[in-house]
């Protein structure tokens, strides 16, 4: 059976080590495989390593899948785990926070390896499902041991043809237009799909994704924008799988410029006073954001987490939509006829982001506060937010999916704070929003290995962040993608769209 | 010295100007063509409704306090479901369509008029200089103007809007957007005000009262702003008109893009783009009305460039 | 003829310096390539090196300078979002614009022309004022609608076309084209056509005017008192003069036809240069960018060059200018 | 009023670069080349006196009348108006006062007339240009009289040209020719795109201001029979070269140089007096390569080897080597007797 | 006398317009006879052109020819249908316009244009049609035309290219040539051999001509007879020698004292106050009343009919039988005198 599969992204680079990115990992992973997996609920399963132990907390062992073999016949050794460990950490990874830097690999014997660290990490392999094993004899025959940079200005062999070990290997690739997937008949596995080719094509337009699935010219479409899903449902031949995303919605603030960088008020950063945040906090209406805009398909949030990835999320509770109350409070922190302030936001990065972003704005002009909306494309919007624009924003919607499935990434890298330019805590704080206890929290909770203990340090420091008003979580986005009636799909919560999990009638 | 009021000799004046127009071939061919009249009449009337917008529109789209999330994507007020506050129903954002329509009419109309006009002023001026004077002048505009000609005005507008977006890089697109817009449509179509207005000139700056002019030493900048260019301008209004529309619809070319104005002072095409999204999901009212009232007006404007053209031309009567 | 072809050479390559210069210049201001290229949480460090490892630390000249030499080596670099060479990645999708833009211009001359001159012969008759009608609601429907209607009607509701791509294509050496599968045939249609209407109605307006122009010179005045039938009159005499401007402005369309194809492109992701170019400045990839405006320019140049020595074969004056030349 | 003549002119030259563009000349290795429109033209006008200049299409006449008037600056040569030079750069200030009394009258009516402008603004421009009036009310009185002159209605100032014939047009041009208080007009074909009866209307009007204001004409046509009733003076030109200059009543009566003398056989015998005619030969030769020697020579029943070879020189104001020589026989009488 | 090769009778031809129904033409009859010259004069917008194009049927829309008819060789071709009438254009009539600038395709070679019109209207080959049309350049005086016959229009002078215009004309041997203003654009000396050339040619074959123009020296040298037109009517026509030498009618006496001529010795020219009014405004009665010396009651009134006096034929009512008085007043006024200064009167 050929499948026909439509994404709005493309599949950037086959190297696997060259750009972090759902799509382009989600793709990577029916042709690569690393030493573990996830199921379809995001457990972690073995992958490559057929199990794991931990003698001692700064010592794992993974005992490796026998009788596994690369797409070009070789057979997977603990070598090409050593040799990929080297490669993923090389100059030019994008992956190089997969495995820690002072992490020895040590070859015990052909199927047993042994990594020794320099302290406890109780989520060592929590994101080793997208550390893709790579094979060493393959990549020194084409000279491609050095893993691809992004800013590559000669193309390797790498990212133009791929040897993994996984259920499908790459038939042909042509950027941008159209790749051939077809089954690997050596895999070790048990095939649970039923096809025999899976052409890939990228459609960004949205109403051109969604007609071609309506058409009946491709099988599967990922997404599908949230207004067609009825649409799509109402048809004959198609129908769109929905499912809460792991990835949270939020607005933050910049809380460190003395003054503004674009607003009206003067002198002073009104977003330093917590009342002001308070008061935005409790001027957003999230059920109207979630019936109108998300039309139902959207998980308000009082977290910076999604539910899904801390067990005591549902202790938190967002504050109520309360106009009065907000404008009481900025009239209290001395703005009683509210002020200017310049709001940036992706409009093709996130579900229906611009459109949100809109909606606040007008929520906001009911406490008085004039929003001057910059909507703009991702490439735009990160040149200016990032660190390497000088986070020059002032209010500002972002997204983020933890990549360890942890919350430590988001304590660390949203919410902590931006003061120490040592180190890359809160390289993604925007706003640096700071709160020494936070940090504090955030270091114990990297080395704690009892997980209750662990669960109870990330709920504090949670509650401080939440106390502080530091963002304004909005929700978790839904997945959504379209399928033919005929088709059978696993979703998983994290986007990946898994062609080995598919079955065509 | 006659005792007669000053004012006689202009009346008179006006009244014949009158009487020649009511007497002209152009008015008689207005009259005998009905499309024509048709045209100009939802022209104007159009026009009316984007001039006047505050003042009939029932809110205003521009004003986010003045919309509601929460009446997002009300059908028209017809159709079941539909709410009488809004005729034409509501967008997205619960925006009043029919508000946002006579206000998108005016963005569009005020973004075609700046970019036209800024075309025109620099295609006349260096079509005249280039015409009258002549020489290396001549050439060196006309090549940039063959260059200019490779690129059409969506390429030119992403180029200049990418270059906006680079150098004022704090500045919110609500601020830039306009004026992209209006740059970016005013580059791109000088060139055919240019050239026509050098190919009338070199014919006009020839004939017989050009020299006349000359013979008694009026200096060049003068005889080229007040003989040659009035004799020139003429098909400039063909054009004009013509130009007028394909701007409105460059402009929601370039805003179905992406490129255009921001979605929170929707133009006509931005609303489309907007609604475009929608059409699958059966809101068809946000792409339909706003999509009807700019092939509606770019129609009736571009018939009355039509006719124009036609009744300008004298080898046509 | 020869110092003729020389001068539009000489003229094709100070346009292209031009354009090079532009493109380069304008596009080199365009957000920070840095970011599309390393992801949100490489340090800074690293970042400054990929920047001096791309080059982007030097002078704006001395980097207008390494792309032109390069460029004439048609290599225009790599292409940030792709990681392949940028004359790689326009050689494979140009066979696709092409294809598209010669289809969509064979349709607006072959339907344009006959329209064109039926409506000046025939002024006034029902027929011609529909396709006067039609061609205004040509010129004045946006192409983004006229696309979107056709899919919606002809792929969606009738499901009688694709609504996207190209269909199957063909390696003919180099060349991938789509004209010789059935899928590619019918996968064509509805992008031409919406690329070519608006061409088609200027062509048949231009067709129409010339022709009227034409009809009322003396030299067709004399052909009827000379008794010839209206037939070699219309056909003959007038419509050969008719084409001797058409043939610049066609000429000149062909190459906004390129330009213009990246909306329709878009919309039917065409998987051509348009779409790539499209993609290209949502994603600032300036190698890309720059590579496609030069490319435009060429093809413009090109045309220009074929157009004008088209017009020497039509035009006997022009050809004698030529050849004392 | 002095005797000496209110126009000069002496070896009026102008040469008009044809060449192709520079790369094509270097490609088809050709020199530059040149057209020589008016190549040493001499000759002067007395006041009062109506100076013809005749001769066929191309053969320079409107390129003189351009550089007399200063449209046009000449590549060599020298035009001296009442004692000024209008080509020395140096007396610019007397140049400009001179230049209100020079004028001039086109060939073409319809184009000659601004179209958006008000017949009184047309004829006001020169007043308002050279200052001659202290206010609008003395310049419309003025436009007012200056229309009166030329047999219009002041009424008619407040119209626009289209509204006038062809032979009104060129009566308004008249008046703003006039109201520049010029007394030296150069007519170039004033006549030549009117009816025989409108340009009777036009030629006896310019005869009656020539009378009551003393003017001075530089006419030009290529009707002999309009010259023959207006000129003093005729100067014949052929191929940028004035090939004889006579009193009017000379040229008619005993034409000298064979070029006059195929001209005036050329003129259509109105009177039907079949006097007796040589058939014009072939046609004017291309002005950039003209033939050698006398240009005329090609056409010439009486060219020898030496009009071949060398250009002639003016005597007594023909140039042409059979006369010189006296081969061309007894000037023969252009009219028949009787008429 | 024989039949005449061209018999207009009382033609009329209208040119509708929106601001009402323009009489460009309104009772014009004339005879051509076999080899002759027929000449029409008259000022600008007299109908000359429209009276050629009205004979060939090239009459355009908003001008439809309303009364009267055409006959050919006696037969009627007013009402022919387009196919039949085209096979006479060009075949039995043909025509040469003012500009010879524009009257050839520029894009086709002069032989083919002249080859087409050959085969278009006799039954020779393509050989035998080049060869004649060779013979035909040979015969207007183009030199080496064997040569010249593949040249493009272009490479011709102005006079060259009125040559194969005439020879395009002459062609298909028609019996009736109209020659609309041939030599207009051309210089003084080319217009003396086109004229010539005309005369020699049609005589030779016998061809009738019409020759339009307003240059009354040309008619004087070349007509048999010629036709003085005013505001779409004939004025007088008569032999060419009388018309010129000794015209009747007011207008053609203003038109010939006001031509300067060689010969002429007067200070002043004869001067037609005013010009010839607007098709739209043509004065009721004699269209020229207003501008005519001699103008009285009647004329104002009634239109004058053409009537037979001393061998040519005028429409004035001076010459009516029994207007004695009137006619000796008239003769009394020499021809060339001044007529009085008057304005432009308004009716
Ligand atoms: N600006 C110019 N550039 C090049 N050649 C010119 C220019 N003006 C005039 N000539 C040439 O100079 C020659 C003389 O032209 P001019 O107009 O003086 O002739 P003319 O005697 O007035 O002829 P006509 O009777 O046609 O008006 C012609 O061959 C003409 O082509
Ligand atoms: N297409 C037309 N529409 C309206 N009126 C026309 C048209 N063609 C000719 N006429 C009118 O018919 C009248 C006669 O025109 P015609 O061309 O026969 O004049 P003519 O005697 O040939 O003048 P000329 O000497 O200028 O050639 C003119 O007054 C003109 O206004
Ligand atoms: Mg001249
Ligand atoms: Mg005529």
């Amino acid at each position: 059976k050929t499948l026909r599969y439509a994404n709005q992204g493309d599949l950037k680079s086959l190297d696997p080590y060259t750009l972090n990115e759902t799509t382009t990992n989600a793709h990577l992973g029916n042709v690569y495989e690393g030493l573990t997996k996830r199921g379809k609920d995001l457990a972690i399963q073995p992958g490559l390593a057929e199990r794991w132990e931990t003698p001692e907390p700064t010592r794992w062992r993974f005992y490796l899948r026998k009788g596994v073999k690369f797409q070009n016949g070789e057979d997977f050794t603990a070598d090409d785990v050593l040799f990929s460990a080297d490669r993923v950490r090389a100059q030019g990874s994008n992956f190089q926070t997969r495995v820690p830097k002072d992490a020895k690999f040590v070859k015990v014997d052909d199927y047993t390896v042994d990594v020794v660290l320099s302290s406890p990490n109780p989520i060592l392999n929590s994101q080793w499902d997208t550390w893709y094993i790579m094979s060493k004899k393959w990549a020194e025959a084409n000279n491609a041991v050095a893993p691809t940079p992004a800013a590559a200005t000669t193309p390797s062999y790498a990212a133009l043809n791929a040897n993994g070990t996984g259920p499908f290997k790459i038939e042909s690739h042509q950027a941008g237009v159209k790749t051939v997937f077809k089954p690997n008949p050596g895999w070790w596995g048990k095939p649970e799909h039923n096809l025999t080719e899976v052409i890939f094509t990228p459609i960004n337009s949205d109403a051109t994704r969604v007609a071609a699935l309506l058409s009946g010219e491709v099988d599967i479409i990922e997404p599908v924008p949230l207004q067609d899903i009825q649409r799509v449902n109402a048809s004959a031949n198609a129908q769109v799988l929905t499912g809460p995303e792991l990835r949270t919605i939020f607005l933050g603030f910049d809380q460190t410029r003395d003054e503004l960088l674009e607003s009206n008020v003067k002198g002073k950063n009104p977003f330093k006073d917590p009342r002001v945040r308070e008061a935005f906090y409790k001027a957003i209406d999230i059920e109207a954001i979630k019936t109108r805009v998300m039309r139902g398909l959207s998980t308000p949030s009082a977290l910076m987490i999604a539910p899904e990835l801390f067990v005591y999320s549902k202790d938190f509770v967002r504050p109520k939509l309360d106009v009065d109350g907000a404008k009481k409070l900025l009239a209290d922190a001395g703005y009683p006829n509210g002020f200017e302030v310049g709001m940036d936001c992706p409009n093709d990065r996130y579900v229906n982001d611009g459109a949100i972003c809109q909606a606040a704005v007008g929520m906001l002009a009911r406490i008085g506060v004039k929003v001057n909306l910059n909507a703009q494309p991702k490439a735009q919007f990160f040149a200016k937010v990032l660190k390497s624009g000088d986070y020059k924003t002032s209010f500002y919607l972002l997204g983020w999916t933890p990549g360890t499935f942890d919350s430590h990434n988001v304590l660390f890298d949203i919410m902590g704070c931006r003061d120490n330019p040592n180190s890359n805590r809160g390289e993604s704080n925007l706003g640096n929003y700071c709160n020494k206890k936070l940090d504090a929290l955030t270091d114990q909770i990297l080395v704690e290995t009892d997980v209750e203990k662990r669960n109870q340090m990330i709920k504090e420091a949670f509650k401080i962040g939440f106390d502080d008003y530091g963002y304004i979580p909005l929700h978790q986005q839904s997945l959504a993608w379209g399928v033919a009636k005929n088709v059978k799909v696993a979703q998983r919560a994290d986007n990946s769209v898994l062609l080995y999990w598919i079955t065509k009638d | 010295m006659t005792p007669e009021p000053a004012t006689t000799p202009t009346a008179a004046a006006r009244a014949s100007a009158w009487a020649r127009l009511r007497d002209s071939d152009i008015l008689a061919s207005f009259l005998a063509s009905k499309v024509t009249m048709v045209s100009a009449f939802v022209t104007v009337v159009m026009l009316a409704g984007a001039a006047f917008a505050p003042w009939i529109a029932p809110t205003n789209p521009f004003d986010p306090a003045s919309v509601d999330l929460l009446n997002s994507l009300l059908p028209p007020r017809w159709v079941e479901g539909g709410d009488p506050q809004f005729l034409l129903g509501t967008d997205n954002q619960g925006r009043d369509l029919w508000s946002a329509i006579l206000y998108g009419m005016r963005v569009s109309l005020i973004v075609g008029v700046c970019g036209v006009a800024i075309a025109a002023t620099l295609g006349i001026s260096l079509g005249l200089l280039a015409g009258y004077l002549g020489g290396r002048l001549d050439a060196f505009i006309m090549r940039v103007a063959d260059i200019q000609l490779t690129f059409p005005a969506i390429l030119i507008a992403l180029v200049i809007d990418g270059v906006v977006r680079a150098l004022f890089k704090g500045v919110a697109r609500e601020h830039t957007a306009f004026g992209v817009l209006v740059v970016s449509i005013g580059l791109s179509f000088w060139v055919q005000y240019a050239r026509t207005i050098r190919g009338s000139t070199l014919v006009e700056k020839n004939k017989d009262y050009v020299q006349a002019a000359r013979l008694i030493g009026i200096p060049a900048p003068l005889i080229m702003l007040r003989h040659v260019l009035p004799n020139v301008i003429g098909p400039v209004l063909v054009i004009l008109t013509i130009n007028l529309a394909l701007a409105i619809i460059t402009e929601a070319t370039l805003s179905f893009l992406g490129v255009g104005l921001p979605p929170t002072q929707p133009s006509l095409g931005t609303l489309i783009r907007i609604g475009n999204d929608f059409l699958f999901s059966g809101e068809w009212w946000i792409v339909a009305f706003p999509g009807i009232t700019l092939a509606a007006f770019v129609l009736a404007v571009n018939m009355v460039g039509d006719w124009l053209r036609d009744a300008l031309n004298p080898k046509l009567r | 003829m020869l110092a003729f072809i020389l001068r539009r050479i000489a003229q094709s390559v100070v346009v292209l310096l031009t354009v090079g210069l532009i493109a380069f210049a304008l596009f080199r201001l365009v957000g920070d390539p840095i970011n599309q290229i390393v992801s949100l949480d490489t340090p800074q460090e690293q970042r400054l090196k990929i920047r001096a490892e791309l080059g982007l630390d030097d002078p704006v000249i001395v980097q207008f300078g390494r792309y032109l030499a390069r460029a004439a080596h048609f290599d225009f670099g790599i292409s940030y979002q792709f990681r392949q060479p940028v004359s790689t990645l326009i050689g494979e999708r140009m066979p696709a614009t092409l294809e598209l833009s010669l289809v969509a211009a064979l349709f607006s001359l072959v339907v344009g022309i006959p329209m064109g001159v039926y409506t000046a012969l025939r002024r006034g008759s029902a027929l011609s004022s529909a396709f006067m009608a039609l061609s205004l609601a040509g010129v004045s429907l946006p192409t983004f609608l006229i696309a979107i209607l056709l899919r919606y009607v002809f792929s969606v509701q009738l499901g009688w076309l694709p609504s996207f791509g190209r269909g199957a294509v063909v390696q003919l050496g180099f060349w991938s084209t789509g004209l010789l599968t059935p899928s590619g045939l019918k996968a064509i249609i509805l992008p031409s056509i919406t690329l070519g209407l608006f061409q088609m109605t200027l062509i048949m307006r231009l067709v129409r005017a010339e022709m009227l122009e034409v009809l009322r010179t003396d030299y067709i005045k004399f052909a009827r008192a000379r008794g010839l039938s209206d037939r070699a009159i219309h056909f003959g005499h007038a419509l050969k003069n008719t084409l001797v401007p058409v043939i610049t402005i066609a000429g000149l369309q062909l190459g906004s036809l390129i330009a213009f194809a990246l909306i329709t492109e878009y919309v039917f992701q065409w998987p051509g240069m348009g779409a790539l170019f499209l993609g290209a400045v949502q994603n600032v990839d300036i190698p890309i960018m720059a590579a496609y405006l030069m490319l435009i320019a060429f093809i413009f140049v090109m045309v220009n060059l074929v157009v004008d020595i088209l017009y020497a074969v039509v035009d006997p004056r022009l050809r004698a200018h030529f050849q004392t030349a | 009023m002095t005797d000496a003549p209110l126009v000069q002119v002496t070896g009026l030259r102008r040469v008009f670069d044809v060449s192709k563009p520079w790369l094509d000349r270097v490609v088809a290795r050709e020199p530059r080349q040149t057209l020589k429109a008016v190549d040493g033209v001499s000759f002067e006008i007395r006041r009062g006196e109506t100076f013809a200049l005749v001769g066929e299409s191309g053969s320079g006449k409107s390129t003189v009348a351009r550089m007399v008037v200063g449209l046009l600056p000449p590549s060599a040569g020298e035009v001296v108006i009442d004692g000024v030079s209008m080509t020395d750069r140096k007396d610019a200030a007397r140049r400009a006062r001179l230049r209100r009394r020079i004028q001039m009258i086109f060939q073409d009516p319809y184009a000659s007339l601004d179209p958006r402008w008000r017949v009184g603004d047309i004829v006001a421009e020169p007043i308002r240009a050279f200052n001659l009036a202290r206010d609008r009310r003395e310049v419309e009185h003025r436009v007012g009289e200056g229309l009166k002159l030329v047999g219009l209605d002041p009424a008619d100032a407040r119209k626009f040209p289209h509204e006038f014939s062809g032979g009104q047009r060129q009566r308004i041009a008249i008046a703003r020719a006039l109201a520049a208080e010029s007394d030296f007009i150069v007519c170039d074909e004033p006549t030549s795109a009117l009816d025989v009866s409108v340009q009777a209307q036009i030629l006896n009007l310019m005869r009656d201001l020539q009378d009551r204001l003393g003017l001075t004409y530089l006419l030009i046509s290529h009707n002999l029979a309009v010259v023959r009733h207006m000129a003093t003076t005729i100067g014949v030109m052929y191929l940028g070269r004035l090939v004889e200059v006579s009193p009017a009543r000379d040229v008619f009566a005993a034409p000298r140089h064979p070029y006059t003398r195929m001209l005036l056989d050329a003129v259509p015998d109105l009177a039907m007096s079949g006097r007796p005619r040589t058939p014009v030969q072939g046609e004017i030769p291309n002005p950039i390569a003209p033939p050698s020697g006398c240009t005329f020579h090609p056409r010439c029943g009486l060219a020898d080897e030496r009009c071949r070879r060398e250009a002639p020189a003016t005597i007594e104001g023909v140039a042409c080597h059979a006369v010189a020589e006296g081969r061309a026989g007894a000037a023969r009488p252009a009219r028949a007797a009787g008429g | 006398m024989t039949q005449p090769v061209l018999s207009v009778r009382d033609l009329k031809v209208d040119f509708v317009t929106r601001r009402g129904t323009l009489k460009a033409l309104d009772g014009v009859s004339f005879d051509i006879a076999r080899g002759e010259v027929l000449g029409v004069v008259g000022e600008s917008g007299a109908g000359k052109s429209v009276t050629g194009a009205a004979v060939i049927g090239l009459i355009e829309p908003p001008g439809r020819i309303s009364g009267g008819e055409i006959l050919l060789g006696g037969q009627r071709i007013d009402d022919l249908p387009p196919a039949a009438m085209r096979r006479i254009r060009g075949r039995r009539i043909g025509m040469v316009f003012q500009d010879p600038l524009t009257s050839l395709n520029p894009l086709y070679r002069v032989g083919d244009q002249i080859v087409e019109t050959i085969l278009t209207h006799l039954p020779v080959g393509r050989a035998e049609a080049r060869r004649r049309a060779i013979d035909l350049l040979k015969e207007v005086g183009i030199p080496a035309a064997e040569r010249r016959i593949d040249g493009y229009p272009h490479e011709f002078s102005g006079g060259m290219r009125q040559r194969v215009v005439l020879a395009l004309a002459l062609c298909a041997e028609p019996e009736l040539v109209i020659a609309d203003e041939p030599t207009t654009a051309l210089d003084v000396s080319v217009q003396a051999q086109i004229i010539g050339l005309i005369k020699r040619l049609c005589a030779e074959r016998g061809t009738a001509v019409m020759l339009i123009t307003h240059d009354m020296g040309v008619i004087a040298e070349t007509a048999d007879r010629v036709a003085v037109m005013y505001a779409g009517r004939v004025a007088e026509i008569g032999p060419v020698r009388d018309v010129v030498k000794r015209p009747f009618h007011p207008y053609s006496r203003g038109l010939m004292g006001s031509i300067p001529t060689l010969e002429g010795t007067a200070d002043r020219l004869v001067q037609i106050p005013g010009s010839m009014p607007r098709l739209a405004a043509i004065p009721s009665g004699c269209a020229f009343h207003t501008r005519c010396p001699h103008a009285f009651a009647q004329c104002w009134l009634e239109r004058p009919e053409p009537m037979e006096h001393e061998g040519h034929r005028v429409a004035c009512f001076l010459y009516e039988p029994g207007m004695e008085s009137a006619r000796a007043r008239a003769d009394r006024i020499p021809a060339d005198s001044p007529p009085v200064p008057t304005e432009e009167a308004k009716p």
